[in-house]
Protein backbone atom coordinates (compact mmCIF):
# COMPACT_ATOMS: atom_id res chain seq x y z
CA UNK A 1 0.00 0.00 0.00
CA UNK A 2 1.29 3.23 -1.16
CA UNK A 3 0.01 6.33 0.42
CA UNK A 4 0.92 8.65 -2.44
CA UNK A 5 -0.81 6.19 -5.24
CA UNK A 6 -3.68 6.62 -2.76
CA UNK A 7 -3.65 10.08 -3.03
CA UNK A 8 -3.18 10.28 -6.32
CA UNK A 9 -6.53 8.37 -6.98
CA UNK A 10 -8.48 10.24 -4.64
CA UNK A 11 -7.18 13.57 -6.38
CA UNK A 12 -8.17 11.97 -10.02
CA UNK A 13 -11.46 10.06 -8.81
CA UNK A 14 -13.07 13.18 -7.08
CA UNK A 15 -10.85 16.16 -8.27
CA UNK A 16 -10.66 14.85 -11.96
CA UNK A 17 -13.57 12.95 -12.08
CA UNK A 18 -15.83 16.53 -11.34
CA UNK A 19 -14.13 18.67 -13.72
CA UNK A 20 -15.41 16.07 -16.49
CA UNK A 21 -18.77 16.36 -15.23
CA UNK A 22 -18.05 20.05 -15.17
CA UNK A 23 -16.78 20.30 -18.61
CA UNK A 24 -19.67 17.95 -20.38
CA UNK A 25 -22.56 19.57 -18.72
CA UNK A 26 -24.23 23.00 -18.73
CA UNK A 27 -23.06 26.59 -19.91
CA UNK A 28 -19.83 27.28 -21.78
CA UNK A 29 -18.44 29.94 -18.73
CA UNK A 30 -19.04 26.52 -16.92
CA UNK A 31 -17.32 24.35 -19.32
CA UNK A 32 -14.03 26.52 -19.72
CA UNK A 33 -13.69 26.76 -16.11
CA UNK A 34 -13.89 22.89 -15.42
CA UNK A 35 -10.59 22.45 -18.41
CA UNK A 36 -9.06 25.03 -16.40
CA UNK A 37 -9.26 23.04 -13.08
CA UNK A 38 -8.67 19.44 -14.95
CA UNK A 39 -4.84 20.43 -15.80
CA UNK A 40 -4.51 21.97 -12.12
CA UNK A 41 -5.76 18.93 -10.87
CA UNK A 42 -3.62 16.34 -13.73
CA UNK A 43 -0.44 18.34 -12.31
CA UNK A 44 -0.50 17.39 -8.92
CA UNK A 45 -1.60 13.92 -9.78
CA UNK A 46 1.42 13.43 -12.20
CA UNK A 47 3.45 14.58 -9.47
CA UNK A 48 2.20 12.38 -7.12
CA UNK A 49 2.45 9.07 -9.12
CA UNK A 50 6.09 10.06 -10.02
CA UNK A 51 6.63 9.64 -5.94
CA UNK A 52 4.48 6.60 -5.63
CA UNK A 53 6.52 4.97 -8.31
CA UNK A 54 10.05 5.97 -7.07
CA UNK A 55 10.83 7.53 -10.96
CA UNK A 56 11.93 11.07 -10.68
CA UNK A 57 12.28 11.35 -13.84
CA UNK A 58 8.41 11.68 -14.61
CA UNK A 59 8.35 15.02 -12.80
CA UNK A 60 9.10 15.85 -16.90
CA UNK A 61 5.54 15.46 -17.44
CA UNK A 62 3.92 17.62 -14.72
CA UNK A 63 6.40 20.30 -15.51
CA UNK A 64 5.17 20.03 -19.28
CA UNK A 65 1.72 20.11 -18.02
CA UNK A 66 2.51 23.26 -15.78
CA UNK A 67 3.58 24.61 -18.54
CA UNK A 68 1.11 23.95 -21.24
CA UNK A 69 -1.71 23.40 -19.68
CA UNK A 70 -2.47 27.22 -18.49
CA UNK A 71 -1.70 27.88 -22.32
CA UNK A 72 -4.43 25.67 -23.15
CA UNK A 73 -6.65 27.52 -21.27
CA UNK A 74 -5.59 30.87 -22.78
CA UNK A 75 -6.05 29.14 -26.21
CA UNK A 76 -9.69 29.07 -25.12
CA UNK A 77 -10.04 32.65 -23.36
CA UNK A 78 -8.66 33.71 -26.57
CA UNK A 79 -10.54 32.00 -29.01
CA UNK A 80 -14.05 32.20 -27.30
CA UNK A 81 -13.49 35.93 -26.23
CA UNK A 82 -16.85 36.68 -27.78
CA UNK A 83 -18.50 34.07 -26.53
CA UNK A 84 -17.39 34.84 -22.73
CA UNK A 85 -17.90 38.64 -22.64
CA UNK A 86 -21.54 38.89 -21.45
CA UNK A 87 -21.08 36.86 -18.80
CA UNK A 88 -17.46 36.32 -17.66
CA UNK A 89 -16.51 33.08 -15.71
CA UNK A 90 -15.70 33.84 -12.05
CA UNK A 91 -14.45 30.97 -10.59
CA UNK A 92 -11.50 32.23 -7.87
CA UNK A 93 -13.33 29.42 -5.22
CA UNK A 94 -12.43 26.44 -7.16
CA UNK A 95 -9.16 28.26 -9.16
CA UNK A 96 -7.63 28.48 -5.08
CA UNK A 97 -9.19 25.51 -4.18
CA UNK A 98 -7.03 23.95 -6.86
CA UNK A 99 -4.37 25.88 -6.47
CA UNK A 100 -3.96 24.89 -3.14
CA UNK A 101 -4.00 21.01 -3.44
CA UNK A 102 -0.87 21.66 -6.09
CA UNK A 103 0.91 23.63 -3.52
CA UNK A 104 -0.10 21.24 -0.41
CA UNK A 105 1.28 18.08 -2.78
CA UNK A 106 4.69 20.08 -3.59
CA UNK A 107 5.19 20.85 0.02
CA UNK A 108 4.35 17.12 0.88
CA UNK A 109 6.90 16.12 -1.81
CA UNK A 110 9.75 18.52 -0.91
CA UNK A 111 9.73 17.25 2.32
CA UNK A 112 9.76 13.56 1.24
CA UNK A 113 12.77 14.14 -1.07
CA UNK A 114 16.08 15.11 0.00
CA UNK A 115 16.75 18.88 -0.51
CA UNK A 116 18.77 19.14 -3.32
CA UNK A 117 18.24 20.37 -7.35
CA UNK A 118 15.31 18.18 -7.58
CA UNK A 119 13.49 20.33 -4.95
CA UNK A 120 13.99 23.40 -6.78
CA UNK A 121 12.65 21.71 -10.08
CA UNK A 122 9.50 20.52 -7.38
CA UNK A 123 9.23 24.32 -6.52
CA UNK A 124 8.93 25.52 -10.20
CA UNK A 125 6.80 23.08 -11.49
CA UNK A 126 4.62 24.21 -8.72
CA UNK A 127 5.25 28.19 -8.93
CA UNK A 128 4.52 27.45 -12.83
CA UNK A 129 1.70 25.48 -11.92
CA UNK A 130 -0.37 28.09 -9.72
CA UNK A 131 0.82 31.03 -11.63
CA UNK A 132 -0.13 30.14 -14.61
CA UNK A 133 -4.07 28.70 -13.21
CA UNK A 134 -4.60 32.01 -11.72
CA UNK A 135 -3.36 33.93 -14.96
CA UNK A 136 -5.33 31.60 -16.93
CA UNK A 137 -8.60 32.22 -14.76
CA UNK A 138 -8.34 36.08 -15.24
CA UNK A 139 -7.98 35.84 -18.70
CA UNK A 140 -11.32 33.64 -18.59
CA UNK A 141 -12.88 36.07 -16.20
CA UNK A 142 -12.15 39.21 -18.93
CA UNK A 143 -8.47 39.20 -19.79
CA UNK A 144 -8.85 39.60 -23.72
CA UNK A 145 -11.54 41.96 -23.59
CA UNK A 146 -9.90 44.28 -26.14
CA UNK A 147 -9.34 41.17 -28.68
CA UNK A 148 -11.78 41.64 -31.42
CA UNK A 149 -11.44 39.24 -34.78
CA UNK A 150 -7.35 39.39 -34.22
CA UNK B 1 -27.70 1.99 -51.26
CA UNK B 2 -30.33 2.28 -48.72
CA UNK B 3 -30.25 2.95 -45.59
CA UNK B 4 -31.96 -0.37 -44.59
CA UNK B 5 -29.58 -2.01 -46.19
CA UNK B 6 -26.66 0.04 -45.41
CA UNK B 7 -28.22 -0.34 -41.42
CA UNK B 8 -27.60 -4.11 -41.75
CA UNK B 9 -24.56 -3.97 -43.60
CA UNK B 10 -22.79 -1.91 -40.50
CA UNK B 11 -24.76 -4.78 -37.96
CA UNK B 12 -22.58 -7.59 -40.22
CA UNK B 13 -19.94 -5.97 -40.08
CA UNK B 14 -19.58 -4.30 -36.69
CA UNK B 15 -20.71 -8.04 -35.16
CA UNK B 16 -17.85 -10.11 -37.08
CA UNK B 17 -15.63 -7.31 -35.69
CA UNK B 18 -17.14 -7.78 -32.32
CA UNK B 19 -16.05 -11.59 -32.51
CA UNK B 20 -12.79 -11.52 -33.44
CA UNK B 21 -12.38 -9.01 -31.05
CA UNK B 22 -13.92 -11.53 -28.02
CA UNK B 23 -12.00 -13.93 -29.44
CA UNK B 24 -8.10 -12.33 -29.57
CA UNK B 25 -9.06 -11.41 -25.60
CA UNK B 26 -9.88 -14.62 -24.70
CA UNK B 27 -6.05 -15.64 -26.20
CA UNK B 28 -4.16 -12.73 -24.44
CA UNK B 29 -1.54 -13.13 -21.55
CA UNK B 30 -2.93 -12.16 -18.48
CA UNK B 31 -3.15 -8.49 -17.71
CA UNK B 32 0.33 -7.09 -16.06
CA UNK B 33 1.65 -10.87 -16.16
CA UNK B 34 5.65 -10.99 -15.56
CA UNK B 35 6.46 -12.56 -19.73
CA UNK B 36 6.97 -9.89 -22.01
CA UNK B 37 9.34 -11.54 -24.76
CA UNK B 38 9.88 -8.64 -26.87
CA UNK B 39 10.11 -6.06 -23.68
CA UNK B 40 13.05 -8.35 -22.28
CA UNK B 41 15.15 -8.43 -26.08
CA UNK B 42 14.11 -4.47 -26.40
CA UNK B 43 15.87 -3.91 -22.90
CA UNK B 44 18.57 -5.69 -23.15
CA UNK B 45 19.61 -4.55 -26.84
CA UNK B 46 18.89 -0.94 -25.59
CA UNK B 47 21.03 -1.83 -22.67
CA UNK B 48 23.79 -2.95 -24.73
CA UNK B 49 23.91 0.47 -26.65
CA UNK B 50 23.91 2.38 -23.42
CA UNK B 51 20.51 3.91 -24.34
CA UNK B 52 18.92 4.36 -21.00
CA UNK B 53 15.05 5.33 -22.29
CA UNK B 54 14.61 1.84 -24.06
CA UNK B 55 11.59 3.49 -25.70
CA UNK B 56 13.91 5.99 -27.52
CA UNK B 57 16.55 3.14 -28.56
CA UNK B 58 13.33 1.39 -29.88
CA UNK B 59 12.07 4.56 -31.80
CA UNK B 60 15.68 5.67 -32.91
CA UNK B 61 17.78 2.74 -32.90
CA UNK B 62 16.15 -0.66 -33.02
CA UNK B 63 12.81 0.76 -35.35
CA UNK B 64 14.74 3.95 -36.74
CA UNK B 65 13.73 3.05 -40.50
CA UNK B 66 9.82 3.31 -38.83
CA UNK B 67 10.15 6.57 -37.59
CA UNK B 68 11.55 7.90 -40.56
CA UNK B 69 8.56 6.85 -42.00
CA UNK B 70 6.70 8.57 -39.42
CA UNK B 71 8.75 11.65 -39.97
CA UNK B 72 7.50 11.21 -43.85
CA UNK B 73 4.28 11.06 -42.71
CA UNK B 74 4.03 14.21 -40.66
CA UNK B 75 6.12 15.88 -43.51
CA UNK B 76 3.52 14.78 -46.03
CA UNK B 77 0.91 15.93 -43.98
CA UNK B 78 2.26 19.67 -43.39
CA UNK B 79 2.79 20.11 -47.39
CA UNK B 80 -0.75 18.96 -48.18
CA UNK B 81 -2.16 21.29 -45.69
CA UNK B 82 0.34 23.73 -47.11
CA UNK B 83 -1.33 23.30 -50.66
CA UNK B 84 -5.00 22.94 -49.64
CA UNK B 85 -4.74 26.24 -47.12
CA UNK B 86 -3.14 28.45 -50.05
CA UNK B 87 -4.39 31.82 -50.57
CA UNK B 88 -6.62 31.91 -53.60
CA UNK B 89 -7.53 33.94 -56.46
CA UNK B 90 -10.69 35.02 -54.89
CA UNK B 91 -9.55 35.74 -51.81
CA UNK B 92 -7.92 39.07 -50.50
CA UNK B 93 -5.91 39.40 -47.12
CA UNK B 94 -7.30 41.35 -44.32
CA UNK B 95 -4.81 43.41 -41.57
CA UNK B 96 -5.72 41.84 -38.43
CA UNK B 97 -6.73 44.10 -36.09
CA UNK B 98 -4.15 44.77 -32.55
CA UNK B 99 -5.36 42.91 -29.65
CA UNK B 100 -4.79 44.19 -25.96
CA UNK B 101 -4.65 41.78 -23.06
CA UNK B 102 -4.64 42.74 -20.27
CA UNK B 103 -0.98 42.90 -18.76
CA UNK B 104 -1.06 39.98 -16.66
CA UNK B 105 -1.40 37.87 -19.10
CA UNK B 106 1.02 39.51 -21.17
CA UNK B 107 3.83 39.78 -18.71
CA UNK B 108 2.80 35.56 -17.98
CA UNK B 109 3.13 34.97 -21.87
CA UNK B 110 6.90 36.79 -22.01
CA UNK B 111 7.96 35.09 -19.08
CA UNK B 112 6.89 32.01 -20.13
CA UNK B 113 7.46 31.87 -23.43
CA UNK B 114 11.63 31.04 -22.61
CA UNK B 115 11.11 28.69 -20.09
CA UNK B 116 8.79 26.49 -22.49
CA UNK B 117 11.05 26.72 -24.63
CA UNK B 118 14.07 25.78 -22.87
CA UNK B 119 12.11 23.28 -21.65
CA UNK B 120 11.13 21.98 -24.91
CA UNK B 121 15.45 21.78 -26.04
CA UNK B 122 15.41 19.96 -22.97
CA UNK B 123 13.28 17.09 -23.51
CA UNK B 124 14.78 16.80 -27.26
CA UNK B 125 18.25 16.99 -25.44
CA UNK B 126 17.21 14.28 -23.00
CA UNK B 127 15.44 11.74 -25.39
CA UNK B 128 17.70 9.39 -24.70
CA UNK B 129 17.66 9.73 -21.23
CA UNK B 130 14.49 10.67 -19.64
CA UNK B 131 10.65 10.57 -20.83
CA UNK B 132 10.08 12.32 -23.86
CA UNK B 133 12.03 12.62 -27.56
CA UNK B 134 12.25 14.69 -30.53
CA UNK B 135 8.67 14.93 -31.16
CA UNK B 136 7.33 15.46 -27.86
CA UNK B 137 9.98 18.34 -27.25
CA UNK B 138 9.25 19.60 -30.92
CA UNK B 139 5.50 20.04 -30.30
CA UNK B 140 6.12 22.14 -27.18
CA UNK B 141 9.24 24.47 -28.40
CA UNK B 142 6.75 25.13 -31.59
CA UNK B 143 3.85 25.65 -29.00
CA UNK B 144 5.79 27.87 -27.03
CA UNK B 145 6.47 30.26 -30.15
CA UNK B 146 2.14 30.60 -30.12
CA UNK B 147 2.24 31.71 -27.04
CA UNK B 148 2.86 35.28 -28.38
CA UNK B 149 0.03 34.76 -30.32
CA UNK B 150 -2.56 33.55 -27.38
CA UNK B 151 -0.90 36.18 -25.22
CA UNK B 152 -0.03 38.95 -27.21
CA UNK B 153 -0.83 39.56 -30.85
CA UNK B 154 -0.97 38.01 -34.46
CA UNK B 155 1.62 40.48 -35.41
CA UNK B 156 4.39 40.38 -32.18
CA UNK B 157 3.93 36.85 -33.03
CA UNK B 158 4.19 37.49 -37.26
CA UNK B 159 7.64 39.75 -35.93
CA UNK B 160 9.58 36.77 -34.71
CA UNK B 161 8.09 33.97 -37.48
CA UNK B 162 9.39 33.89 -40.74
CA UNK B 163 7.56 31.54 -41.93
CA UNK B 164 10.39 30.88 -44.49
CA UNK B 165 13.07 30.00 -41.97
CA UNK B 166 11.12 27.18 -40.45
CA UNK B 167 9.71 25.61 -44.20
CA UNK B 168 13.60 25.32 -45.09
CA UNK B 169 14.79 24.02 -41.43
CA UNK B 170 11.37 21.89 -41.41
CA UNK B 171 13.10 20.06 -45.10
CA UNK B 172 16.79 20.71 -43.74
CA UNK B 173 16.22 18.19 -40.73
CA UNK B 174 14.28 15.43 -42.62
CA UNK B 175 17.16 15.02 -45.00
CA UNK B 176 19.11 15.32 -41.89
CA UNK B 177 18.11 12.39 -40.65
CA UNK B 178 18.19 10.50 -44.25
CA UNK B 179 22.02 11.84 -44.04
CA UNK B 180 22.51 9.73 -40.80
CA UNK B 181 21.09 7.02 -41.92
CA UNK B 182 23.10 7.02 -45.09
CA UNK B 183 26.07 7.87 -43.41
CA UNK B 184 25.86 3.87 -41.98
CA UNK B 185 25.85 2.61 -45.64
CA UNK B 186 28.80 4.86 -46.24
CA UNK B 187 30.35 3.27 -43.11
CA UNK B 188 29.95 -0.16 -44.78
CA UNK B 189 27.45 -1.46 -42.57
CA UNK B 190 23.04 -0.48 -42.75
CA UNK B 191 20.63 2.17 -43.81
CA UNK B 192 20.45 3.79 -40.27
CA UNK B 193 22.41 0.96 -38.07
CA UNK B 194 23.84 2.35 -35.00
CA UNK B 195 27.09 1.58 -35.29
CA UNK B 196 29.28 4.69 -36.51
CA UNK B 197 29.65 6.32 -32.96
CA UNK B 198 30.66 5.16 -29.95
CA UNK B 199 27.93 4.36 -27.34
CA UNK B 200 29.70 6.55 -24.81
CA UNK B 201 28.74 6.08 -21.01
CA UNK B 202 25.13 5.12 -19.48
CA UNK B 203 23.27 7.65 -18.35
CA UNK B 204 24.98 10.86 -20.01
CA UNK B 205 24.21 13.10 -22.76
CA UNK B 206 26.39 11.36 -24.93
CA UNK B 207 25.15 8.18 -24.54
CA UNK B 208 23.62 5.46 -27.20
CA UNK B 209 25.70 6.36 -30.77
CA UNK B 210 23.51 8.00 -32.79
CA UNK B 211 19.87 7.70 -30.83
CA UNK B 212 21.07 12.08 -29.87
CA UNK B 213 21.64 12.82 -33.36
CA UNK B 214 18.03 11.54 -34.88
CA UNK B 215 16.24 12.90 -31.98
CA UNK B 216 17.52 16.17 -32.41
CA UNK B 217 16.81 16.16 -36.47
CA UNK B 218 13.56 14.81 -35.44
CA UNK B 219 12.73 17.57 -33.04
CA UNK B 220 13.67 20.11 -35.32
CA UNK B 221 11.85 18.76 -37.81
CA UNK B 222 8.52 18.43 -35.76
CA UNK B 223 9.13 21.85 -34.50
CA UNK B 224 9.16 23.76 -37.70
CA UNK B 225 6.39 21.58 -39.04
CA UNK B 226 4.31 22.44 -36.54
CA UNK B 227 5.04 26.21 -36.51
CA UNK B 228 4.26 26.24 -40.44
CA UNK B 229 1.13 23.94 -40.32
CA UNK B 230 0.04 26.30 -37.41
CA UNK B 231 1.04 29.66 -39.45
CA UNK B 232 -1.42 28.37 -42.31
CA UNK B 233 -4.24 27.33 -39.85
CA UNK B 234 -3.27 31.27 -38.40
CA UNK B 235 -3.64 32.49 -41.68
CA UNK B 236 -6.85 31.39 -43.09
CA UNK B 237 -8.31 32.28 -39.57
CA UNK B 238 -7.44 35.53 -39.15
CA UNK B 239 -6.06 37.04 -42.16
CA UNK B 240 -7.23 35.49 -45.67
CA UNK B 241 -10.95 36.44 -46.37
CA UNK B 242 -13.33 35.34 -49.06
CA UNK B 243 -14.01 38.65 -52.00
CA UNK B 244 -17.84 39.34 -52.04
CA UNK B 245 -18.40 38.71 -55.33
CA UNK B 246 -22.00 38.85 -55.57
CA UNK C 1 -3.70 -0.45 -5.08
CA UNK C 2 -1.51 0.29 -8.55
CA UNK C 3 -5.19 -1.91 -10.19
CA UNK C 4 -7.41 0.47 -8.40
CA UNK C 5 -5.57 3.28 -9.83
CA UNK C 6 -5.53 2.03 -13.39
CA UNK C 7 -9.24 0.75 -13.61
CA UNK C 8 -9.97 4.61 -12.06
CA UNK C 9 -8.04 6.03 -15.09
CA UNK C 10 -9.84 3.74 -17.50
CA UNK C 11 -13.26 4.38 -16.15
CA UNK C 12 -12.15 8.48 -16.38
CA UNK C 13 -10.59 7.75 -20.26
CA UNK C 14 -14.43 5.61 -21.18
CA UNK C 15 -16.38 8.34 -20.20
CA UNK C 16 -14.83 11.53 -21.05
CA UNK C 17 -14.37 9.48 -25.15
CA UNK C 18 -18.14 8.58 -24.90
CA UNK C 19 -18.64 12.37 -24.29
CA UNK C 20 -16.06 13.78 -26.53
CA UNK C 21 -17.99 11.64 -28.86
CA UNK C 22 -21.71 12.51 -28.09
CA UNK C 23 -21.31 16.31 -27.65
CA UNK C 24 -22.14 17.44 -31.01
CA UNK C 25 -21.06 21.59 -30.81
CA UNK C 26 -17.25 21.84 -32.22
CA UNK C 27 -16.25 24.02 -29.11
CA UNK C 28 -17.66 22.17 -26.67
CA UNK C 29 -15.81 19.04 -28.52
CA UNK C 30 -12.94 20.75 -28.39
CA UNK C 31 -13.32 21.25 -24.12
CA UNK C 32 -14.07 17.95 -23.79
CA UNK C 33 -11.05 16.42 -26.03
CA UNK C 34 -8.47 19.00 -24.35
CA UNK C 35 -9.96 17.08 -20.71
CA UNK C 36 -10.12 13.53 -22.26
CA UNK C 37 -6.44 14.19 -23.33
CA UNK C 38 -5.11 14.63 -20.02
CA UNK C 39 -6.91 11.86 -18.63
CA UNK C 40 -5.31 9.60 -21.30
CA UNK C 41 -1.80 10.90 -20.18
CA UNK C 42 -2.79 10.02 -16.51
CA UNK C 43 -3.75 6.89 -17.56
CA UNK C 44 -0.25 5.88 -19.75
CA UNK C 45 1.59 7.01 -16.61
CA UNK C 46 -0.30 4.91 -14.60
CA UNK C 47 0.26 2.28 -17.01
CA UNK C 48 4.04 2.96 -17.06
CA UNK C 49 4.29 4.53 -20.39
CA UNK C 50 5.97 8.33 -20.07
CA UNK C 51 6.85 8.67 -22.93
CA UNK C 52 3.51 8.33 -25.01
CA UNK C 53 1.80 10.22 -21.72
CA UNK C 54 4.15 13.01 -23.02
CA UNK C 55 3.31 12.97 -26.42
CA UNK C 56 -0.52 13.28 -25.41
CA UNK C 57 0.29 16.14 -23.01
CA UNK C 58 2.15 17.91 -25.75
CA UNK C 59 -0.25 17.52 -28.25
CA UNK C 60 -3.40 16.92 -26.17
CA UNK C 61 -3.24 20.29 -23.90
CA UNK C 62 -2.45 23.25 -26.14
CA UNK C 63 -2.24 22.33 -29.62
CA UNK C 64 -5.38 20.22 -30.98
CA UNK C 65 -7.26 23.12 -29.06
CA UNK C 66 -5.60 25.84 -31.06
CA UNK C 67 -5.95 24.16 -34.52
CA UNK C 68 -9.83 23.16 -33.90
CA UNK C 69 -10.45 27.06 -32.44
CA UNK C 70 -9.27 28.47 -35.81
CA UNK C 71 -10.58 26.27 -37.87
CA UNK C 72 -14.60 26.69 -35.72
CA UNK C 73 -13.09 30.71 -36.40
CA UNK C 74 -12.89 30.50 -40.24
CA UNK C 75 -15.96 28.80 -40.83
CA UNK C 76 -18.11 31.05 -38.44
CA UNK C 77 -16.74 33.70 -40.21
CA UNK C 78 -16.74 32.37 -43.91
CA UNK C 79 -20.69 31.67 -42.84
CA UNK C 80 -20.91 35.46 -41.23
CA UNK C 81 -19.83 36.68 -44.47
CA UNK C 82 -21.81 35.55 -46.49
CA UNK C 83 -25.21 36.31 -44.57
CA UNK C 84 -23.54 39.87 -44.46
CA UNK C 85 -22.86 39.40 -48.69
CA UNK C 86 -26.58 38.76 -48.93
CA UNK D 1 23.41 50.42 -32.66
CA UNK D 2 24.41 52.96 -30.37
CA UNK D 3 26.56 52.06 -27.00
CA UNK D 4 23.92 53.99 -25.73
CA UNK D 5 20.92 51.33 -26.99
CA UNK D 6 23.55 48.47 -26.65
CA UNK D 7 24.52 48.61 -22.75
CA UNK D 8 20.51 47.65 -21.73
CA UNK D 9 20.17 45.11 -24.63
CA UNK D 10 23.25 43.25 -23.45
CA UNK D 11 22.23 43.13 -20.04
CA UNK D 12 18.80 42.08 -20.70
CA UNK D 13 20.22 39.38 -22.90
CA UNK D 14 22.67 37.95 -20.20
CA UNK D 15 20.10 38.30 -17.43
CA UNK D 16 18.11 36.00 -19.40
CA UNK D 17 20.72 33.69 -20.21
CA UNK D 18 21.79 33.70 -16.81
CA UNK D 19 18.32 32.71 -15.54
CA UNK D 20 17.90 30.07 -18.30
CA UNK D 21 21.56 28.41 -17.92
CA UNK D 22 20.73 28.11 -14.36
CA UNK D 23 16.99 26.58 -15.09
CA UNK D 24 18.77 24.37 -17.19
CA UNK D 25 21.32 23.22 -14.11
CA UNK D 26 17.63 22.23 -12.07
CA UNK D 27 16.31 20.47 -14.91
CA UNK D 28 19.40 18.04 -15.56
CA UNK D 29 19.77 15.07 -13.26
CA UNK D 30 23.61 14.98 -13.47
CA UNK D 31 25.89 17.64 -14.85
CA UNK D 32 28.90 17.03 -16.65
CA UNK D 33 31.03 19.14 -19.29
CA UNK D 34 28.87 18.24 -22.24
CA UNK D 35 25.42 19.04 -20.39
CA UNK D 36 26.94 22.48 -19.19
CA UNK D 37 28.41 23.27 -22.98
CA UNK D 38 24.66 22.16 -24.40
CA UNK D 39 22.61 24.13 -21.33
CA UNK D 40 25.14 27.00 -22.38
CA UNK D 41 23.58 26.61 -26.09
CA UNK D 42 20.61 26.19 -25.45
CA UNK D 43 19.94 29.26 -22.81
CA UNK D 44 21.87 31.21 -25.54
CA UNK D 45 18.93 30.38 -28.24
CA UNK D 46 15.74 30.82 -25.56
CA UNK D 47 17.15 34.06 -24.28
CA UNK D 48 17.25 35.33 -28.07
CA UNK D 49 13.60 34.41 -28.27
CA UNK D 50 12.98 36.10 -25.04
CA UNK D 51 14.40 39.41 -26.42
CA UNK D 52 12.73 38.74 -29.26
CA UNK D 53 9.15 38.04 -27.88
CA UNK D 54 9.38 41.06 -25.47
CA UNK D 55 10.50 43.78 -28.19
CA UNK D 56 7.95 42.46 -30.83
CA UNK D 57 4.88 42.69 -27.99
CA UNK D 58 6.29 46.35 -26.49
CA UNK D 59 7.63 47.36 -30.38
CA UNK D 60 10.64 48.42 -28.46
Amino acid sequence: MNGWLLAAAVVLAGGVGATLWGVATGPLRRRVVAQNLSSALACPILLLLSQGYDRPSYVDLALVLALLGPVGTLVFARLLADELAGDPPRAWGATWAAAGVGAGVVLALCAATAPGRATVKLLLTGALLIGGNVVASRALAGGFRGVRRG
Amino acid sequence: MSPRLRLWLVCAAGSGLAALLVAACLDLPGFGGDRHPYGDRAVDASLARRTANTVASVNFDQRAFDTLGEMSILFAAVLGCVVLLRQTRDEHRARPEPAHVDRPVRRYTLLVLPVALLTGLYVIAHGQLSPGGGFQGGVVAATSLHLLYVGADYRALERVRPIGVYEVGDALSASAYVVTGCAGVLAGTAFLANTLLPYGTFNTLSSGGTVPLLNAAIGMEVACAVVVLLARFLDQAVEIEEVRSL
Amino acid sequence: MADALIAVALLLVAVSATVAVVTRDPVRQALVLAVLGIVLAVLFTVLQAPDVGLSQLAVGSALTPLLLLLTVRKVRRRAQDRDGGR
Amino acid sequence: MRPRTALPVLGEYLAWWTALALLWLVLVSTVDVLELVVGAGTAALAALAARAARRAVTGR
